[in-house]
This record gives C-alpha cells, structure tokens and sequence, in this order.
C-alpha cells in the first residue's frame, strides 16, 4: 500500500537549536498514527512542517507520491490537509460560526457573506460533535472544553484527506472524547489518515492502529499500536526506565493551617450559578492536599480566591492559622505567607522578557537591597542557591526565562516562592505540559517542601499525579467538594466517580 | 454576524444614551440647537470626521493605528486642487495634462492610498510598528505637501469641483451624501465582506488568523491604504467646501478621529468595535463642538471640556461594559 | 433671512479669529470683544485654530445661532473667502482684521494690516543699517501660513537689489520662540558672521536675540522683527533689538467693532479697505510706542 | 542585570552605528559640526526633549503612552512663571503670596507631577486607555495653560532662573547638568530599584506581576506622575532659557519623545528598554535637526528627511534584532 502522505528526511532548526532530525514517516488512507513522545520531542513542529506553518526546513512531503511544496497553511488546507492545533486558536470575539469558517467563509455570486447557510451548516457539525452552544454564541463566552471543540468543528469543515490532531483532549472531558473517537472512527472508515498526538496513552490504545515515538528530535521507533506494550512505549519515550509510584503515608501534623468554611463564588454572569459553593476544607501543616477534578469544576477559582483574588464575589470565611482574613489582593495574601503558582505558566507566571534571575527575584527584591539599591552580587547569590537546590537547567543567570523549557520554567517560580518561604503554598497544575523527568523532579521538590513544614495545596488533572504527591486528595465537581480520600485509599476508579458531575453539562 | 450586531447594540446605546443627553441638555440650554438649520450643520461638519475615522475604525480593528491621516489629507487636497487648477505639465517635453474634476477627485484618492499602502508596508514587511511608521509619515507627507504647493494655497479650483462641498442634492447636503456613502460601503464591507471578517479576525488574535490561512499583509496593507483613501476623500470635501486647498489643513485630525473611534466603543486593542458606533462618537464631538459655541463657552474652557467630556465618554463605557 | 430688527434683544457680535495661540492674535479678539461689549453687544471669541475647513464651521454655527455681524480675522486669504461670501448670503456683515480676504465682494468692510508693505519698509531700514552689504539670515513663520510669505516676499522685495546682501540661511521655525532660539543657536555654527536677522515675528525675534546673547553676539547682529509685541518694543527701548513693523492690533480690532456698530445703526457705505498702516519702530522712534500701539 | 546590559548592548550599537554615521556625515559635509561650541549646542537643544523623553520611557516600559507631555509642560511652565513674576494673591482676602525662585520650581514640578497623577489615575483606577486618558489632557491641559495664561505669554523672570537655562557651571551649559541629572537619576531609578524592577515586569507581563504582588496601580501612577514631573523639568529648561513662558509651548512636544524612546529602541508594547537608548535616540534627533540646519536645507526637505530617518532608525533597529 502507498502512503498517503509521506515525509523524508525532515530536518527543522530553531535558531541553530536541532528541533527534528532526519525524520521519515509514511500516512495511510484509514489510519490513525499516534504521535508520542516527551515535551520538546519536536511532535507539534511535525504536525507544523506538513500542515504548511513552518516553510524553512529540510527535506521532502510527498503527498499522494508527488512532492509538494507549501508557501503558507492555506496550500496545505487546499490539498486536503487539515489540523486542529496544539493552543486554541480562536478569535475571542468572533462567534463560533465566525470561527469555523474564518479563511473559508461562504460567498455569494457578488462577493457578500451567506450568513445564514453558514449558519446552517455550523449547526449540523456542532450536532454532529454534540456540542451544546448556539452557532452565535461568541467564543469568549465558551468554556475552554468548548472551544476545543470548535476546534475540531474547524477542523473537520475543511474537505480534507488528511487530519492533524495535536493534543486535542487536553482541555476536554470524557464525554466530548469519547464522541470525538466516534467522529475519528467515522473518518477513519472515510479512508482519511489522521495523526493523533496525546500525553494520555490510555486514549492511544483505543483509538491508534500505528504509533510513532519522537525523543528529542529524533526517531525513536515506530510500529503498529497492538504490538507494543504500555511500559515498552514509555521506555522508548523516555530512553530509560520510568516509574511512577504512589505517595507513601507519613505522619501529618494535626494543626490546622488553613481553614476554609461555606466558601462561595459569585458568577458574575450567571448568579444563579456560583462558580463554587460550599466549599469546606482543612489543610494540616506540612500536609500535601491534592484537589482533583475534571475541567471547569472550580478549582482555579478556588485557588485564586484564597491568594485574594475575586474578594469582591466572595462569600464564606478562609481562617489562616486560626485567624480569618478578607484579603483584598494578592499582595496582602503574599504578605500572610499565602503563595500561588499559576495554571497558565505563560500568561500569568513568568515574565518573559527578563532574565531567570530577575524572575527569580521578583517576589523577594527587598532581600536583595543593600542601601536601598538592588545589589547585584545578592541576586547572584540567589540565583546560585535555586539552580543549585532545584537543579534548574540554565546557561546563566542573564538568560530569558522565556528560552528555558517549561519544566525550568516552572522552577524557577517555585522557587521565587519558595524563598519567600511561604506557609501555604498552591500549586494549579504545576506539571502541565511538562514531561515525565521534570514531572519527577518537581514531586520531589514538593515532598521536600511539605517535610520542611509547608502546607501545599496542589490541583491537577491527572489522577497518577495526585496519587504520587498528595497525602490527601479532593474531588472536585461542578464547583463543589464530592469526595475526599487519602492516598491510600483512594483509586484511579474511586476518583474518576467522584468527579463526574451529576447532571452532565459542559 | 449576531454577534457583532449584539455587541454594536451595547457600544450604541452606550453613544446613544450619551449623545441624548448632551442633545437633551442643548435643546434646553439653547434656542438654536434644534433647528433643521443646525442639524444639517453639525451633520455636515462631522462629514470630514466621519470620513477619517472611518478608515481610523478600519485600522483600530486589526489592532494598528494611524497617525497620519491628517498631513495624508492636506497632500491629496493639494493634490485634486494642483491638478485641477494647473493639471501636470513637464515644461521640458513640452506637455501638458489637463484634469476634469473626475481626474483630479480619482489621482487624490491614488495618492492617499499609496501613502497608506506606505504604512502598511513599512508596517507589515519592516515590521515597523504601526505607531512609529505612520508617525513618520505624519512628518514626509506634511512635508510633501509643502513641496507640492511651496507652502501657499491653491485656490479658485471651479463651481462642479465646489459643489462637491457647498451643493445641495435632493435637500441633503452633499458632505453629507458622501460621508453617508462612506459610512454605508464600510458597514458592508466590514459586516458582509471577507475582507471585514478578516479585519475582526486580525484584530482578535493575529496567529489565529494567520494560521486559519488569512492573508494577514494583505489585508493590512489594504486597511492602511483605505485609510489614506478616506483620508483623500476628507480631502475632497475639505477643500471643495473652501474653493481652496490649505498646506496646513487637517493638523491633529488623527486625535479627533482617534476620539471618535474610542467614545464610539472600539478597542484600541483591535477586534472589537463598529462602524457606526464610530459614526455616533463622531455625532458626540460633533454637537460637543457645535454646543459649546452655541452655549457661548469660551475658547479656553472649551479645551478642558472637551477633554472632560472624552474622557467621560470612555469611562461611561467601560463601566457598563464590564457587565458585557 | 429675517434679522432680528425688531427684537429687543442685545445684538451679537462673533469675533472669528485665525489663532488664540499666539499673543497677538489673543490681543486682537480681547480688544475686539471688549471693543463691542463696550457698545452693548453680546461677544464670543471662536478660535479657528489655523484651520480654515474649522473656521468654515464657526461661521456656520456664528451664523445658525444667531449672530448679527463678525469681526473676522481670516486664516487665509484665500481659502476664507467662501466663509465669507456664506455669510454674505444671509446678510450678516463680515469685517475682517488684520488678514485680507482675496476679493473685494464679500466682507464689508477690511480693515487690514499690511504686511508687505511693513516689511517693505523694514527691508529698507535693514539695508540701511547693513550698509547694503554683509551676510544674513531669515527666520521664516510658519511656512504653510500666508503672512509668512507676504513679509518675506515684501523684504526681499527691497532686499534682493543688493548684490552685497547674501542670505547665507533661510530657515522656519513656525512664529514660536523657543524654535527660533534653537534654529538661530545652529545657524551661528556655520555663520559666525553675519550682520544682520530678520524675523517673520516678534515672538522669533525675541528667541533669536535670545540665541545671540547665549552665544556672546548680541552686540555684533542686529535683529528685526515683525508685530509691535510688549517683548520687542521694551527691547527696542533697551537697544537689544534694532526695529520691527508695528501692526494695531488693538486700533484694527476696535475700527472694526465700531463699524458693526455703525452698521447696526443703518450705514452701509464702508470703504472696502481701510488700511492700518504698519509703522516702523525703530530706536529712534520707540518713544512713540507701546506694546501692540502707539502713545 | 546583565540581560538588560547586554540588551543595551545591542540596542546601543545600533543606535550607536547610525549616530555615527550621520555624524561622518555631517563631519564631511559641513565644517561646523565637529565644534565644541556645536556640541554643547546640540546638547542644549536636546536637554527638554531628554527630559521629556526619560519620562517617556518609564511609562513606555509599562506598555503606556503618554500624549499629554508637551501640554503639561506649557502648563508647568505657565505656573513657574506666574508664580515667579505674580506670586499668588487673593484680592478678596487682601492675601499676596511670594515665590522665590526655589519655590516656584517646587510649585511647578508638583503641577506636572498632579496633571501625571490624574493620567495615572484615570488609566489604572476607570482602565481608561493610556491613549485616550493622555489624549484627554493633553486638551484640558492646554486648555488651563491658556485660562492662567489668558493666552499671554509669561516674560522676564529674572536672573536667577534665567541661569537655570542659560547658565554655564564648570564649563558645562546648566540645561546639561540638568538633563544629565535627570537621565543619572532615572538610570539607577530603572537599574537599581525596587520601583524600576517593578516597570519591567508590569510592562513585560502584567498578569505575572499582579500574582508576584507587585502593587501595579501604585507602580503606574507613579510613572505617570514621574513623566508629568520629568515634562515640568523640561518646562523649566524652556522657560529659563527664553525668559518667557509662552502657553502654545510644547504643541507635539509628545511626539519628538516618543520618537526618541522608539529610535532608542525601547518596545512599544513594553517591557524592553533602556535610558541611555533613549538619549542616544534623543540625540540622534538633535544632531538631524541640528545638521539640518547647517546644511541650510530647505524647510519643505526637512520634514521629509526628518520621517525618512525615523523610519530608518527603526527598521536597522528591526531588523537587527531579529537574531537578539
Ligand atoms: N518557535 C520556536 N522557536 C524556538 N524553538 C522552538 C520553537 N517552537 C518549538 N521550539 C523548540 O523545538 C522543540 C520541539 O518543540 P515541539 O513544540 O515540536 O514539541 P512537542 O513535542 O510538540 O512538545 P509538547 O508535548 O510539549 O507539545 C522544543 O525544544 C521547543 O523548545
Ligand atoms: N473569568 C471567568 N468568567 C466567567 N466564568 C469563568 C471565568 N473563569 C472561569 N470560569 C468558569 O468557572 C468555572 C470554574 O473554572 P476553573 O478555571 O476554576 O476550573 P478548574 O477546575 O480550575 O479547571 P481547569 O482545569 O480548566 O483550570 C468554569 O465553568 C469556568 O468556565
Ligand atoms: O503678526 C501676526 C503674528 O505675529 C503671527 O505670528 C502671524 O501673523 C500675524 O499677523
Ligand atoms: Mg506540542
Ligand atoms: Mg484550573
């Protein structure tokens, strides 16, 4: 059988950097390939080179046996070759419609917009996807599950014969995938190739004939999905051994640091909705309490409002060392000895354009004033100490921290709070989009912290994660506390009940 | 579609509720406010305005702006008015090209849409902010402008080109026609055109769009170029109304139309906003104007009103719309 | 247009001005304005902004809210003109100060300061003093604004008939002081020696003297200025400056509320031009003198 | 520290490199240039727009803008002056307040400093837009200057000011030691504070900063505060050196400033920048419109070299970049 669509000796550079390295892989009418492999394995820059985004780069596509040449996506898009990329690409304040058809829009005979076939049209693909939102609902009123499936609606608009999935249920819940399998599976009988990438290997085996397994550029090996087994896979990601092991029991202080009663969130929006309600919750000293939950069941919000953010939609008291507070800002939580490592690293967690150790430095610059002048050799010193204890990957001090990977990244602002030397410390989803190593790393640091004496509350959204760190674990759902294990009781099939809202709704 | 009309019907009745008022407090303050007299005054007083922030509107929108509509209007007045009255002559070859008004009218829009097309090239393959590029070009074609008429006005440019500015059709003015042309063609454009759709999206998340397969240059460098088009047609009505085209004309008008584009709830962040909210900010500064004089209010306090009055406008704006 | 013969009603007068940002032309509307407040009539002073399409504007709003009659000082010669005739058609007189409008049908009454022929004048005076021989320089006004050229036109005039004469720098700085200060301040770099500077206005006059104490050369070049402002004439008085053409400012402005008044009460056979002369102050004569008049 | 070092670097060399080439330039084609007398001309004439212009940069660093500078400082300068030759004085309570020299500088740097404060207020407490916020008064801010003016300008103010402005102290021009204070001052301000960390981070992320708990509104209306000070610095050194405080200075002053801080190549969407890019920025405009002028090139020209150069300035600046 020929390929479909065919790649030979890809080679991609960033700045001098290697991203892929000879890479050849062949597509098949009717075939889903996973594409596997750690952060920064160069997978999303594959999917980027074939779909027309990235045009310098060596090598040859092959599309149907005859090499092509792409200048821009659209060359891409007009042969039949589709993507639903790795971030949302949406236009905030478009509405969904809009968003389908942006770059395809429907024009009569005269050149006007045929608003309402288009119209039409979104509303059967939206039925097809089970999406529950009006074609004419803007996209910043989406939720961000939402919004991944209009992705895919996006996607699927485009008369392709080829379908690039990269991550698609990152932000989704376990309806919209399985409905989103049936979809891939009905492409599949169409006869499209479609490559499917995910950091959730459970999904491959239900849905990918082929796998392929990228490690830091390179080919690491590929084959077809039932002859390989889970660990195999993961060995060959990794290039070694990886282990994942459950958090062991460990006494926990009985006194409590933290004490949240009746918490409520106001919707602004909807206020027959609160965003979260009765939220009740101890957190110990030194103890590590995980809050599991799907997307959307609050957990952020949660998060945010202890650190002083939202006081104005809050109702219900937050005691901290048995003391209650109202803060107003983050800066008087800060002050309490409260710290908050954000979801979204990029957005609200480092700033990009300065160095590591300005970033590093940031919430402790009156540690390092001498005089009432910052003072170099301080910051040095700072900067020493982390790379050192969190073992931090970076070429010097003056690099930007926007060049660091992510797991760096992500140290570097664990360790700005960590010198503040906080009493709590919240973590929202402090591995997101990291890879399995520094996944390791930062659960030890974690350990490290809660045994020094800090109370840490960490939200995550995957269940191996929460059962390798927390020493108990919430679930969260649709904004409110369903259950609460410890870590030893508590199982991949106890929490995953626990989170499924009752009345399911995106 | 809906949505965009959703969010017109908000900004609008923000300009809306705003614009009652004032016109509510006038009718009341004054004797001369309400007459048809003064309506068709202060409509065609707005109609360079409206010209202007139209193309303002089109280059907010994909996020950008521009500072040089105003010297880019004082060149292609000087321009129509150039051709009509001396047409071209290259003395050395012995040539001589005369301009009908329909000539003259069609080069002064060539020549706004190649500054423009200028910035948007400076700004889309130098990657020159937009800021600084139309800045530049604020102080060339202000230069040009000076170079073309030696600094003296050209005037006495004939009663079919004047007409443009002074006449009457059917008991409208024609500023007023022209503008209202203008306002209508850009109301399609943005809201039944691809290429409007593609402004929103470029002004909503510029990779998005760039990766929905938007021909992002294109369609800004075509945005810059129908600014300075617009401009051109400001040109048109300007110096048709005075028989006379003035080096110095449309200084600062980039602030006014800047204001009308923000009081009439555009973002300067691009992506959100609309024409005719554009066209009720314009209304707002216009009768704000026109009031103030009607009011008797002294030259120098009518500076810190209007500054009030602006900043009002915006601040009325946002806080309702922090509900939306 | 019915006019409002029969109400009782105060009359208005609008005083329609070039610019406010500038001295001269702020003395000439308060003068004006006072002038017909003094005679019973309403005021108000609309600022053009050197913009004539705004001037086109005030005269509409002037004339839909009523005003009987304006005292004008035209943003250019030509580009006022259809101001003017607009209100011509609806029977509101129009006199206009200090700037003429290129035609003799539409205002009233001109009441008018000539430029040319003042700058005539001190191109004479200038050449008399250079001893019709040496470098100089010319400090432009605004270079899109029409009195910038009637003076320069009205010097060179004189002027250009010396050989001897070389202009050795002709350069703008906009009527504003500080840039007049900065223009002169380069100029003496490359031409240390020259003998002489003419400036298209006082406000220029007084920044490049300004340049020329900086640079120890006050003494050795002779200034000459245009308007008759308070600065100059003092500096005249203290021999800083050598001469500049006096313009009335407040003689125009009062001559032309009088003669709205006069047409309110029934004339109507105004001279078309009623030239102010514009007289030169010189060190001699500055005894005569105050700031924007004489004694 | 070193990143920022290093990015001056950068920045710095390009900057630097187009200096020195206008300054050949110049060198080659004029015998003027290359005179101390020129020099300290040069850096006379650039001392208002340095100090504009540093202010101008702290509140770029935050990813603002400010038009209202050339306004505030002719409102600065009207009340230095005023208080300076008038005093204060109540008729009605039979109440004269005197100024000395001192106090009077005092008053009018707390003016600029109220003027910035309202800006600042206005963009971080209603999320006006810095554009519209500034825009806003840049009209009232006129609009006052005119009302304690009556459009009058302020002259003869004695000596001791005068020397502010026209003084020399150790053979350098007062106006220098000034500007050279001010960008001193505002390099450790930036470099080696608290506060000046915190510009970087609030321009380089604002999200980051406010969860760093960084106090972003006290942050940002300082700035703004600092750059209505910084134009009320610059109003001095105008007003000294003319002897006269005249209410239409400085009209477009906001654009020479941006112009500079953008040449100097600090970002317009914040975040990235340096003082000394700023001065060199400012001096490259000093040393064009100095060389302009002994060039003895023609008016008309001037404008259009002048967009020319700026546009240049830029796209070397751009396109260097790209491998930073
Ligand atoms: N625009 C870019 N500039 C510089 N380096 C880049 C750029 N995009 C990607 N890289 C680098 O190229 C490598 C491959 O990145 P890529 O996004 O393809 O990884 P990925 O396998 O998709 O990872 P993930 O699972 O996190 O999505 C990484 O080292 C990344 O840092
Ligand atoms: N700014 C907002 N305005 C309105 N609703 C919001 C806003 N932010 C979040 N929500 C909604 O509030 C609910 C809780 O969101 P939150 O981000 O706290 O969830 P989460 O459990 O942290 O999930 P995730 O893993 O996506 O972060 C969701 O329904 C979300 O869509
Ligand atoms: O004389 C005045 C002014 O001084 C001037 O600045 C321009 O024109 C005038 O008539
Ligand atoms: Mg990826
Ligand atoms: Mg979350």
């Amino acid at each position: 059988m020929s390929a479909l669509l065919e790649v030979k000796n890809i080679n991609k550079k960033f700045s001098g950097v290697t991203a892929l390295n000879k890479i050849n892989l062949q597509l098949f009418k009717g075939k889903v390939t996973a594409l596997i492999g750690e952060n920064g394995a160069g997978k999303s820059t594959l999917l980027k080179i074939m779909s027309g985004i990235y045009t310098d780069f060596e090598g040859d596509i092959l599309f149907k046996e005859k090499p092509v040449k792409f200048s821009k996506p659209k060359d891409a898009q007009d042969i039949g070759i589709s993507i639903i990329h790795q971030e949302l690409n949406l236009i905030p304040y478009l509405t969904v419609t809009q968003n389908i058809f942006l770059g395809r829009e429907m024009v009569n005979k005269l050149g006007f917009l045929e608003a309402s076939k288009m119209h039409q049209k979104t509303k059967e693909l939206l039925e097809n996807l089970k999406l529950n939102a009006a074609p004419e609902a803007l996209i910043s009123s989406l939720k961000v599950g939402q919004q991944q499936i209009v992705e895919i609606a996006k996607a699927l608009l485009i008369e392709s014969e080829v379908v690039f999935m990269d991550e698609p249920t990152s932000a989704i819940g376990e309806n919209e995938v399985e409905t989103l399998f049936e979809i891939i599976n009905q492409l599949k009988s169409e006869g499209k190739a479609i490559v499917y990438i995910s950091h959730k290997l459970d999904e491959l085996d239900v849905i990918a004939d082929n796998f392929i397994v990228l490690r830091d550029g390179n080919l690491a090996g590929k084959g077809e999905m039932n002859s390989i087994s889970r660990d195999q896979l993961i060995n060959m990601m990794a290039g070694r051994e990886v282990k994942v092991k459950k958090k062991e029991a460990r006494p926990i202080s009985k006194d409590v640091l933290l004490e949240i009663t009746n918490l409520k969130l106001n919707n602004p929006n909807n206020p027959g909705r609160p965003l979260f309600q009765n939220i009740n919750l101890k957190l110990y000293k030194g103890e590590i309490l995980g809050i599991y939950g799907l997307m959307g069941s609050g957990r952020t919000e949660l998060c945010e409002s202890i650190f002083g953010l939202n006081h104005k939609l809050l109702e219900g008291t937050i005691a901290l060392e048995g003391k209650y507070t109202q803060f107003k800002s983050p800066i008087q939580a800060i002050n309490s000895g409260i710290a908050l490592v954000p979801e979204d690293r990029k957005s609200d967690g480092i700033v990009p354009g300065l160095s590591v150790s300005k970033n590093l430095s940031l919430t402790v610059l009156d540690k390092i004033i001498k005089y009432g002048i910052l003072n170099k050799s301080l910051q040095t010193k700072l900067y020493d100490k982390h790379k050192e204890a969190l073992k931090i990957k970076v070429n010097s001090e003056a690099q930007l921290i926007k060049n660091l990977s992510g797991g760096n990244q992500q140290k570097v602002i664990l360790g700005k709070w960590i010198e503040r030397n906080p009493k709590v410390l919240i973590l929202d989803e402090p591995t997101r989009g990291i890879d399995i190593n520094a996944k390791n790393e930062i659960y030890e640091l974690v350990a490290k912290l809660a045994d020094s004496g800090i109370s840490i509350l960490v939200i995550s959204s995957e269940i191996p994660e929460i059962l390798a760190i927390a020493d108990r674990v919430l679930v969260m759902a649709d904004g409110e506390i369903s259950a609460e294990f410890t870590s030893q009781e508590a199982t991949e099939n106890s929490i995953m009940n626990a989170c499924i809202p009752e009345n399911v709704n995106l | 579609m809906i949505a965009i009309q959703k969010y017109t019907k908000i900004s609008q009745l923000q300009s809306l509720i705003a614009l009652f008022l004032m016109c509510l407090a006038l009718a009341l303050l004054t004797d001369n406010f309400m007459t048809t007299d003064n309506f068709w005054n202060v409509l065609r007083q707005i109609s360079v305005n409206v010209c202007i922030s139209v193309g303002m509107t089109l280059v907010i929108l994909t996020a950008g702006i521009d500072l040089s509509v105003g010297s880019i209007l004082a060149f292609c007045g000087a321009v129509i008015a150039g051709l009509l009255k001396y047409g071209l002559q290259f003395p050395s070859q012995d040539i001589y090209i005369g301009f009908t008004v329909f000539g003259a009218v069609l080069a002064g829009i060539l020549a706004g849409g190649s500054l423009g097309f200028i910035n948007g090239f400076a700004i889309t393959k130098f990657k020159v902010p937009a800021f600084v590029a139309t800045l530049a070009m604020l102080t060339m074609a202000r230069g040009f402008t000076m170079l073309w008429t030696q600094g003296h006005p050209i005037t006495g440019l004939g009663d079919t080109f004047g007409f443009l500015g002074t006449g009457w059709f059917l008991g409208i003015p024609m500023p007023v026609w022209i503008s209202g042309f203008v306002v209508i063609a850009s109301i399609i454009l943005v809201r039944k055109t691809r290429f409007g759709r593609y402004i929103y999206a470029i002004g909503g998340n510029e990779n998005a769009a760039r990766l929905s397969g938007i021909p992002i240059t294109k369609v800004k460098i075509w945005v810059y170029a129908l600014a300075g088009m617009l401009a051109a047609v400001g040109a048109i009505l300007v110096t048709a109304r005075l028989d006379s085209a003035q080096p110095n004309a449309g200084v600062s008008y980039e602030l006014d139309a800047i204001a009308a584009v923000v009081i009439g709830g555009t973002s300067l962040a691009g992506g959100r906003g609309t024409i005719i909210g554009t066209v009720l900010g314009a209304i707002i500064i216009g009768v704000l104007n026109n009031g103030l004089v009607l009011m008797n209010v002294s030259p120098f306090w009518q500076q810190v009103i209007k500054g009030i009055v602006i900043l009002l406008a915006v601040i009325i704006d946002k806080s309702n719309s922090k509900n939306a | 247009k019915e006019k409002k013969e029969v109400s009782n009603e105060p009359r208005k007068v609008a005083i329609i001005v070039s610019t406010l940002n500038n001295p001269w032309f702020v003395v000439l509307a308060k003068t004006a304005a006072e002038r017909a407040k003094e005679l019973g009539y309403e005021t108000n002073i609309f600022d053009s902004q050197n913009n004539t399409a705004l001037e086109t504007d005030h005269f509409e709003n002037a004339i839909s809210s009523g005003y009987d009659a304006i005292l004008f000082n035209p943003t250019d010669a030509d580009g006022s003109i259809a101001n003017v005739r607009m209100a011509k058609k609806v029977n509101v007189p129009v006199f206009c100060m200090d700037r003429e409008v290129n035609t003799t049908d539409a205002a009233t009454s001109q009441i008018l300061s000539d430029s040319y022929a003042g700058c005539v004048a001190i191109g004479k005076y200038f050449v008399q003093k250079l001893n019709k021989k040496g470098k100089y320089v010319e400090i432009l006004g605004l270079v899109g604004d029409n009195n910038t050229w009637s003076r320069s036109k009205g010097f060179h005039s004189v002027v250009d008939h010396y050989p001897e004469l070389e202009m050795v720098a002709q350069q703008s700085a906009d009527f504003d002081r500080n840039k007049a200060m900065e223009v002169m301040e380069s100029i003496l770099q490359v031409n240390p020696d020259i003998k002489g500077v003419f400036c298209g206005n006082d406000g220029m006059a007084m920044g490049v003297y300004q340049a020329l104490v900086s640079a120890g050369k006050a003494d050795d070049i002779m200034v000459f200025g245009f308007d008759g402002a308070e600065d100059v004439v003092n500096s005249i008085q203290q021999k800083k400056i050598l001469a500049t053409g006096m313009q009335f400012p407040k003689l125009i402005a009062k001559t032309a509320a009088n003669f709205a008044n006069e047409y309110f009460k029934g004339k109507r056979d105004f001279a078309q031009k009623v030239p102010v002369a514009v007289e030169m102050v010189n060190q001699e004569n500055v005894g005569n003198y105050t700031a924007y008049g004489s004694e």
